[in-house]
């Protein structure tokens, strides 16, 4: 298998940041009171795999990887969207995006 | 190319039907406008009858894919169950609106106008199903997979203008992304730990390294990762905490799409996933592992879970939570017997529920839609029909013998069994029998308790969502008939292309020798 | 003729209720079920097994071949005459109901028929899988019948009813495909339900433990149907709150459901296991049968007494199941009858009384002779039959059972068993006291000074029997002396069958023996080596 | 009738064995399908509300044509025959069989029974066509159903040829007895007597079905026939059969000993005899005194081998005999009921026969069982009568000087003719009988039977004295009546008592002479050489109960009794069984005759001292009792039957039925309420413990999603440390 020239601790060292961004947007997701900041941080997430792919996709001399990158952006344009209609919507209802206000659906 | 896209015909006709209903649905012109899920259903029934030809032809080589049969078999259940999807929803989207403009009361306006994308939409879902089986790398798995999921976030919301619906769609939407942020982190290590995206070279990798001492850690985290966001699709402890709330607030037939068409997306995908691995030796088993506990807990939660309800799409809601344990179980055993069985389950699994949603879409109860117990109590006194066909697909569910659910469960058991999963049986059946106490409920208040008598009488009001419920109990009764024949498809789907995989693994071990 | 005659003309008869007016209903079922009555009359005079160990009236039919299941029907001696049973009970079963039901007739009569289905399908089924469903079938009906048609507690009963016995037998369906996938995995063949077969293969190829295992998962399905004490208790409360139909099917063919699977499933199929529990179960049994006497005594509903006293009666035919020899399993066998015959009738007799006076309690009623003397007469001579006074029919069974219980011990030269003489004396104690609750029920409603509720609304029902009701009865009184006079009909007819149920059990008893002698031998003197104690599972 | 009696005892019977040996034995079966026959036809004439005596006449033919075809075959007998009719039970499987098939067993054991269960039935059919005709059209059919049943279950327990056909007979006319005695249904006491009778008899039957299990597993077969031949083959020696360790010989005596008492009314299982007497006169004479209660003795002598291979059961049985006899004797002194008192001296005298029995006295068991049917049926068919005539009036303190009313003087002297044989005033029928027992308890060395001899001989005189006490006081004295509470709606200031007519009267002095006549039998010629004791002896001779024969040419006895008499000719004297008991230094054979006379006589006189002579005294003897303290509880014991039925109550009835409702709580509140529903509700519980999980919140929803996720992640990627580590602290655990 061909392999890049940066060797494994460089990698690795992507590796860690894409792990510290899918960290920072789970905590960032539980603990923010606000929809809008919610949906950043699974953003953020996307975004650190996104650095993983493109990381290992150097490594492993494969344009796949950065080809994946091409189609999360986009992706996550369309979740975008999505969420900014669904925040409208929900602003609309209650107006506060404060996610704990909507807990009609529940035991 | 031509061969990959040869057998991409049934997504295309789906795409272009997608589209028409899309133009469609903001046409001035009202009969098309009301007309569009009959559209829909075209597109579907040219698409269902278009997978045998498609897949009949010998002309085109289908595209290496892990699992090359599964294509015509998911895509056959997915237009077959599409198709009921559609008319389940047949006169709910736009119904007051429609009413409105008829009456005169109202002036007709493309952006009120929601008929047309809803069915776009749900055509687009299915689509994604579609799409999954003729997944070759992660690529296309992620995007197929967002293509099922986004449209059903939409579909969510505009089901009905209530504000649960929108709760319900932020919900599902948010914790869908979570979730999805997980898979795609999982693919990511996955792509780490292979340096390919491609199944196939993913499925060498993983064997190469199973022969150098086991599974990389980072791949084995990446897959549960990836599994672990799959399990929000298809609703599997602990990922499933969103789908009492969702199912509940959708409107009904929305909420029968949720609980098929995502749940078979997610499933093959595992399948997909998990065959990379390979069930030769058994799975890795911190994956086994792992698949243990998430289906021992998703059988239970999702049966004690659905004692305690009140609201008869809460309850569907967590029975299939459980119905995803039992799946589980073939998961776990293999492509023998577990995996054919899976797919078996899911088709059966697709209808009888889609037959329940669609009983309760069918109804309401003084203008409103129904949802509690109370609703549906003494319903054999106002349509006999809808309490029959709630009662057979309950019991379906159940898996009361000669039921259609009965088989598919009876599937699931033997694949356990002979995987040696004992333990896994045992919950399956302990669970199985708590699920009969909430069955029996919707079966005993349909059919058997007087109407409450305050407030007034629970009443059909929607006739295609009544006509989709009644078919799918008679599917359910006489199913066992075509059974056979089901059994036979699904395992075609799962043969595992041995002859590639019997080339690809002595080259490895050559190229060891030669190292 | 082919036996799906039997498994369809009720169905057919079921859907031609549903199509035609509800007045009709009665006479149709009435109808449908004669003629399934007649049918399988004649078929038993063609039947070509009786006394050997054959199977007759077979019909093969392939269904999925991907998993080896059948749609093959057929019967072996026992399993006809439970057929015959059955079909004897549905239409007196109907008759008795038209005064009963006034409401939802349609669905009631339907669900009686395909009532009938399921349980014919139980005793003709030879695939593994079609025996489930047919067993699991029996449950939807009689959850409807119970549920809609059923006294004042009849939700609690009904599911709980369902859910006791589905619960169980889900066991007993993995016990099934373990065995099946044994099979297929170690045999030639591949995938198979055959009864048969898996019955060969399980009990010479399964191991000690496997086949513990396997017991414990159809007992789990079998014990709740019979039911064995402690899963007993959803039968008095389903008995209780039944219709009349329900309460004389459910004792008469239902609960025979599990003692019949024993019979054809767990004694043929795990002998090494069966030998192993037999002790265990029978002393199961012989609690069951003194627990349930002595709370016979106490009740003050006559239904659930008679309720109760199935359970004690049923012990009887755990322990001549268990006894392992052929007077023991005849004696189970013609209990599994008779049982069906006397505490059918008195249930119906129970209805009878009910629908005139819409009580069952003891404390209300009492000395109906005066009253409904062609009752009492009905009344006192079922009571009998059910004490076991000779002549009538549960003697004959009890006295085998008891019988085949004593002298199963492990000394015993033609058929050895694992129970003995102390079994026996203790069970014979419940003749007492069966004697003593069911005397001391006579006593109370029979006879004694007249007592009657304040209201009694008869409805259109004459005071006493009416000549309906008496042709109810008088078919299975007749049966009930019959059989207490002629048992050897029935046994000499079975004999083939048990034997062939019973042929590997006196090695097995003989190396049980030896085993738990060596293993006695072997605490004594520590030092000797284990013998090998799989070799005689090659 | 009496002539036909009479001319049964003393023709040869030689003359009227031509008549009978034209015709095949197998229309024997027919003396139990008649009673059969007459039962479907009274069953008819119930259903057809027959408003006739025509159950009674139907009844009175069919039995009478019973006794007649016992006669016949008696008088055909050339030996023990088995009469096959049809197979019952039938099971034989590969390597071997149990058969037990409706056959009959012909011998002259069957014929002695025979012979008066069908007599006596027939006569007291006849007495009740006119006892029970207040009933006609109501309860006439059921009650003569109810006597043919008797008779048919009757028939089939003296003349099965196995032990389940004496058990069909056995339950049979237990059953025939809680028909009977519950006939009159809406008195709750009649029910309840009913129900006694049945379910303490079952207890016996208990006994006896286990017996039938061992005699089935020790000697492979259930027939009279086969039982014998395998005593025979092993030569009568209970070390030899080895069936369960061989302790199986031994305890079928036990049982069947259990099954006797029950059936037959002996300590501790009588309690329901009594009790009884609930059911009409004529049931209770024939069933509760003449026939029935004697199975347990035709049981026990049909059984009398497998009693021998004990040692210890005929002393036992000869015990509880002798103690019933004495304990029913004393309750029978302190009854007003001349009823119950009957009854009591039915209970004591069947003790008598059990002593017989016990003693080796077979031979003196059957005589006093075949004079005991007569003249007890005698006394209860007077008791009957006066019942019948003074409005069910049976206190023998509001009855007096019977005799001298008009119409009663049959009934007063047959009643005479019953208490003397009763008494065993000499040359009676019963004077013969009982001394052939008392002697043989002096004759027969055992286990303390010179005791029980005594015992007896005392017993002896306070049954004369209670017999007496009731003649005494209702037949004699000054005209007095009272009349009972079955009034009938007539005013009971213009009461009169009617006395029996014909029928009554007709059976009345049959059945008596047939009491005197059945003296007889003990003076005629034994056809057999070689044995003493008359007819009856003889009778019994050609059954398995030889062995307690005097006398007997065959002595299947085991070393206790001698074979020898003094005096006797054609002895076959036995050395080795030559020990001959004594009764103070004399023959007890022949010193019985005077002592037991003597004693009766002593009876009698306190009898006549203290109710008829000076019937103040009899009170004031009792007030004198009851004012001292120390003597005070006798007579309130003996009146309270000895607080026998209270006993059982309390130790018995009461804990049992405690133990049921405590079953049935433990089955409400644990096994269904604890164990199902608690088990039926945990998945409730623990639902409801995951509820707050689902609480609407989405992100506790993600926190549980993703914390579960990890969790389940983290724990998978380090298990092989976590087990190593489990592994580790196990190891370290165990050193």
């Amino acid at each position: 298998m061909m392999l890049a020239s940066f060797g494994a601790a460089t990698l690795a060292s992507y590796l860690v940041v894409s792990g510290i961004l899918l960290v920072i947007g789970v905590v960032g997701f539980l603990v923010r009171r606000n929809l809008i900041v919610m949906f950043l941080c699974t953003e953020l997430m996307f975004q650190g795999a996104a650095i993983a792919f493109v990381a290992a996709g150097r490594y492993y001399l494969d344009y796949s990887g950065q080809v994946m990158v091409i189609f999360i952006l986009t992706v996550a344009a369309a979740e975008a969207a999505l969420a900014l209609a669904l925040v409208v919507f929900m602003h609309r209802q209650r107006d506060t995006l404060d996610p704990d206000a909507y807990g009609e659906l529940a035991e | 190319m031509l061969d990959r896209l040869w057998f991409l015909i049934p997504e295309f006709i789906l795409l272009a039907g997608a589209m028409v209903c899309a133009i469609g649905g903001i046409s001035t012109f009202a009969p098309i406008r009301k007309r569009v899920g009959f559209i829909a259903s075209i597109f579907l029934v040219i698409a269902l009858f278009s997978v045998p030809y498609v897949y009949g032809q010998t002309d085109y080589t289908h595209p290496e894919t892990m699992l090359p049969g599964l294509g015509k078999y998911i895509k056959m259940m997915a237009a077959f169950v599409g198709l009921l999807l559609v008319a389940t929803s047949g006169g709910l989207i736009d119904r007051g609106y429609e009413r409105a403009i008829g009456a005169g009361k109202d002036r007709f306006d493309p952006l009120r106008a929601n008929s047309g994308e809803f069915h776009a939409l749900l055509l687009l879902s299915l689509t994604g199903v579609m799409l999954i089986c003729e997944a070759r790398d992660l690529i296309w798995l992620f995007l197929a997979l967002e293509l099922v999921s986004l449209p059903t976030y939409v579909m969510v919301a505009i089901s009905r203008w209530s504000k649960t619906a929108q709760e319900a769609a932020m919900k599902y939407f948010f914790l869908g992304a979570l979730s999805a942020a997980l898979m795609l982190y999982g693919f990511a290590l996955l792509y780490v730990s292979t340096g390919t995206l491609v199944l196939q070279e993913i499925t060498e990798a993983f064997s190469a390294q199973q022969n150098n001492g086991g599974l990389l850690v980072i791949a084995q985290v990446g897959m549960l990762l990836a599994i672990f966001g799959l399990l929000y699709k298809i609703a599997a402890a602990p990922m499933h905490l969103y789908a009492p709330d969702v199912y509940q607030g959708a409107a009904s037939a929305v909420t029968a799409f949720l609980a098929f068409v995502p749940k078979t997306a997610g499933m093959i995908a595992i399948i997909l996933l998990l065959s990379t691995v390979g069930w030769e030796d058994g799975l890795p088993p911190a994956i086994e592992m792992a698949l243990w506990v998430v289906a021992v807990l998703t059988m239970i939660l999702g049966n004690i879970g659905a004692l305690l309800q009140r609201s008869v799409k809460r309850m569907l809601g967590y029975s299939s939570i459980a119905h995803s344990g039992y799946m589980l179980i073939g998961v776990i055993a293999g492509p023998e017997l577990g995996l054919p069985a899976v797919l078996v389950y899911l088709f059966i699994y697709g209808i009888t529920n889609t037959a329940a949603f669609a009983t309760l879409a069918s109804l309401s109860r003084g203008g409103k839609r129904v949802d509690s117990l109370e609703d549906i109590a003494g319903l054999y006194t106002t349509s006999p029909l809808a309490a029959a066909s709630m009662s057979v697909a309950s019991g379906s569910l159940l898996g009361i013998p000669p039921l259609f659910g009965f088989w598919g469960k009876l599937l699931l058991f033997a694949a356990g069994i002979a995987a040696g999963q004992i333990s896994l049986i045992i919950v399956a059946a302990v669970s199985s029998a708590i699920s009969a106490w909430y069955y029996l409920r919707l079966i005993g208040l349909s059919l058997l308790s007087n109407p409450h008598n305050h407030g007034e009488r629970t009443k059909v009001t929607l006739r295609w969502p009544l006509a989709v419920a009644v078919v799918g109990a008679c599917i359910s009764i006489a199913g066992p008939l075509v059974l056979e024949g089901v059994m036979v498809d699904a395992k075609e789907a799962i043969t595992l292309p041995e002859s590639e995989l019997a080339m690809s693994l002595p080259s490895l071990e050559v190229d060891d020798e030669r190292e | 003729m082919t036996p799906w005659l039997l498994l369809l003309i009720p169905l057919i008869g079921a859907a031609a209720i549903f199509l035609t007016k509800a007045e009709l209903s009665k006479w149709i079922s009435l109808g449908v079920s004669l003629f399934v009555f007649v049918i399988s009359i004649l078929m038993s005079v063609q039947f070509e097994q009786w006394g050997s160990m054959g199977t007759g009236l077979r019909s093969e039919t392939s269904w999925i071949n991907s998993m080896g299941l059948t749609l093959d029907l057929g019967a072996d001696s026992v399993a006809m005459m439970l057929v015959l049973l059955t079909t004897l009970l549905t239409p007196l079963c109907v008759w008795g109901s038209f005064n009963a039901i006034t409401s939802r007739r349609k669905e009631y009569y339907a669900w009686l028929l395909i009532l009938e289905t399921a349980m014919l399908g139980v005793f003709l089924a030879q695939d593994l899988i079609l025996f489930y469903v047919s067993f699991e079938l029996t449950l939807v009906p009689m959850f409807f019948l119970i549920a809609i048609y059923g006294g004042k507690n009849r939700a609690h009963a009904s599911v709980k009813f369902f859910i006791y016995t589905f619960a169980g037998s889900l066991f007993m369906l993995a016990g099934f495909v373990y065995v099946a996938w044994q099979n297929a995995q170690t045999g030639a063949g591949g995938w198979s339900f055959a009864i048969h077969d898996l019955a060969i293969y399980a009990s010479t190829k399964l191991s000690a433990t496997e086949q513990g295992w396997i017991l414990l998962a159809l007992l789990a399905g079998f014990a709740v149907k019979i039911p064995v004490f402690p899963v007993h208790t959803w039968l008095p409360l389903a008995h209780t709150e039944a219709p009349t139909a329900g309460s004389v099917i459910l004792a008469g063919v239902l609960l025979k459901l599990g003692t019949f699977g024993v019979y054809r499933f767990v004694l043929p199929m795990v002998p090494e296991a069966v030998v192993a529990w037999a002790p265990s179960i029978a002393i199961l049994g012989i609690i069951g049968i003194l627990y349930a006497a002595l709370i016979c005594w106490v009740q003050d509903d006559v239904k659930k007494l008679v309720a109760y006293s199935s359970v004690s009666h049923l012990g009887f035919c755990v322990l001549g199941l268990v006894a392992l020899n052929p007077i023991g399993l005849e004696g189970a066998v013609l209990y599994m009858i008779n049982h069906g015959l006397s505490t059918g009738a008195l249930f119906f007799l129970i209805g009878m009384m009910y629908e005139r006076y819409h009580t069952r309690d003891m404390n209300m009623i009492g000395g109906l002779a005066k009253r409904m003397p062609v009752w009492s007469v009905f009344m006192v001579f079922f009571v009998l039959a059910s004490v076991g006074l000779p002549g009538l029919n549960g003697f004959v069974s009890e006295f085998m059972c008891l019988l085949g219980t004593f002298v199963s011990s492990t000394d015993a030269q033609q058929w050895p068993g694992v129970l003995g003489p102390q079994y026996a004396a203790v069970a014979a104690i419940g003749m007492v006291l069966a004697a003593m609750y069911l005397l001391i029920m006579v006593g109370k409603v029979v006879f004694g000074t007249l007592k009657e509720p304040d209201t009694t609304d008869r409805g259109s029902l004459p005071v006493d029997l009416s000549l309906r009701e008496i042709g109810v009865l008088a078919p299975l009184a007749a049966l009930c002396i019959w059989i207490g006079v002629q048992p050897t009909v029935l046994t000499d007819a079975m004999r083939g069958s048990v034997e062939k149920v019973l042929s590997p059990y006196p090695k097995r008893v003989k190396e049980h023996v030896e085993q738990q002698h060596s293993e006695s031998i072997m605490l004594k003197v520590p030092e000797s080596e284990t013998p090998d104690k799989e070799d005689h599972h090659a | 009738m009496i002539s036909i009696m009479q001319s049964i005892i003393a023709t040869p019977a030689g003359q009227i064995d031509q008549l009978v040996d034209i015709v095949a034995p197998t229309w024997a079966q027919f003396i139990l399908w008649m009673p059969l026959i007459s039962l479907v036809l009274c069953g008819l004439c119930a259903a057809l509300k027959v408003k006739t005596k025509a159950p009674a006449i139907i009844t009175v033919i069919s039995l009478a044509t019973s006794f007649v075809l016992t006669l016949m075959l008696y008088f055909g007998y050339e030996g023990a025959e088995v009469i096959h009719i049809f197979e019952w039970i039938h099971v034989h499987w590969n390597g071997g069989s149990f058969i037990s098939d409706f056959a009959l067993y012909i011998d002259k054991l069957t014929l002695l029974w025979m012979l008066f269960v069908t007599g006596l039935g027939t006569l007291i059919a006849v007495y009740a066509s006119e006892y029970m005709e207040h009933d006609v059209g109501k309860g006439y059919a059921r009650f003569f159903a109810g006597v043919s049943v008797f008779l048919f279950a009757m028939s089939c327990l003296v003349m099965g040829d196995n032990l389940l056909m004496l058990y069909l007979g056995w339950e049979g006319v237990g059953f025939a007895s809680y028909w009977l005695i519950g006939y009159f249904y809406q008195r709750p006491a009649a029910v309840a007597a009913a129900k006694k009778a049945f379910i303490v008899n079952r207890i016996g039957d208990l006994g006896l079905a286990l017996a039938i299990y061992l005699i089935w597993s020790t000697f492979g077969t259930i027939q009279y026939d086969g039982i014998s031949t395998a005593l025979a083959a092993h030569n009568n020696d209970a070390a030899t059969f080895s069936a369960f360790g061989g302790w199986t010989v031994h305890a079928i005596p036990y049982l069947l000993m259990l099954a006797a008492f029950g059936k037959s009314a002996q300590l501790p299982l009588y309690v329901w005899l009594p009790d009884a007497m609930e059911g009409p006169t004529p049931v209770s004479a024939l069933i509760h005194a003449a026939t029935m209660v004697t199975a347990g003795v035709y049981l026990i002598a049909r059984t009398y081998p497998l009693f021998q291979l004990d040692d210890y059961a005929l002393p036992i049985v000869a015990w509880v005999g002798g103690l019933t006899a004495l304990f029913a004797a004393t309750i029978g002194m302190a009854q007003y009921d001349i009823k119950r008192i009957m009854a009591y001296s039915t209970v004591s005298q069947l003790g008598y026969m059990f002593l017989g029995l016990g003693v080796l006295s077979s031979y003196g068991a059957a005589y006093h069982v075949f004079t005991h049917a007569f003249f007890k049926a005698v006394l209860f068919l007077t008791c009957g009568a006066i019942m019948h005539g003074f409005a069910g009036q049976l206190d023998l303190r509001k009855l007096s000087g019977l005799r001298k009313m008009r119409g009663w003087k049959i009934v007063s002297y047959t009643m005479l003719v019953g208490c003397l044989c009763l008494a065993g005033f000499p040359f009676t029928s019963g004077y013969f009988s009982k001394d052939a027992i008392l002697a043989e308890a002096f004759v027969t060395q055992g286990s303390g039977f010179e005791i029980l001899g005594w015992l007896a001989i005392f017993t002896a005189g306070l049954t004369a004295y209670y017999t007496f006490r009731v003649w005494f006081r209702v037949c004699c004295g000054p005209e007095y009546y009272e009349p009972g509470d079955e009034l009938h709606g007539d005013d009971p200031s213009s009461f009169h008592p009617h006395p029996p007519r014909v029928a009554i009267n007709f059976v009345l002095i049959a059945i008596a002479s047939g009491a005197i006549i059945a003296a007889l039998p003990y003076f005629m010629d034994n056809e057999t050489k070689g044995i003493n004791g008359g007819w009856v002896a003889e009778m019994v001779h050609d059954s398995p109960a030889r062995g307690g024969v005097p006398n007997a040419v065959v002595a299947v006895v085991d070393g206790e009794h001698a074979t020898a008499h003094e005096g006797v000719a054609n002895a076959v004297v036995d050395q080795d069984h030559a020990t001959h008991g004594s009764i103070l230094g004399m023959d007890p054979h022949k010193a019985m005759y005077y002592i037991s006379g003597v004693v009766g006589m002593i009876g009698l006189g306190f009898a006549f001292f203290f109710h008829l002579a000076r019937r103040k005294a009899a009170d004031s003897l009792r007030n004198k009792l009851l004012a001292s303290r120390f003597t005070r509880w006798l007579p309130i014991a003996m009146e309270n039957k000895w607080y026998v039925d209270e006993f059982y109550i309390a130790v018995i009835r009461t804990p049992l039925w405690i133990l049921g409702k405590l079953f049935a709580l433990i089955d409400r509140g644990i096994i269904d309420g604890l164990l199902v529903n608690g088990i039926a509700g945990t998945p409730r519980a623990i639902a409801k413990w995951f509820s707050p999980l689902h609480n609407g919140a989405v992100q506790s929803y993600a926190v549980s999603m993703i914390g579960g996720a990890a969790l389940v992640i983290l724990l998978m990627m380090f298990m092989p440390e976590i087990m190593s580590f489990l592994q580790s602290t196990m190891i370290g655990a165990t050193p």
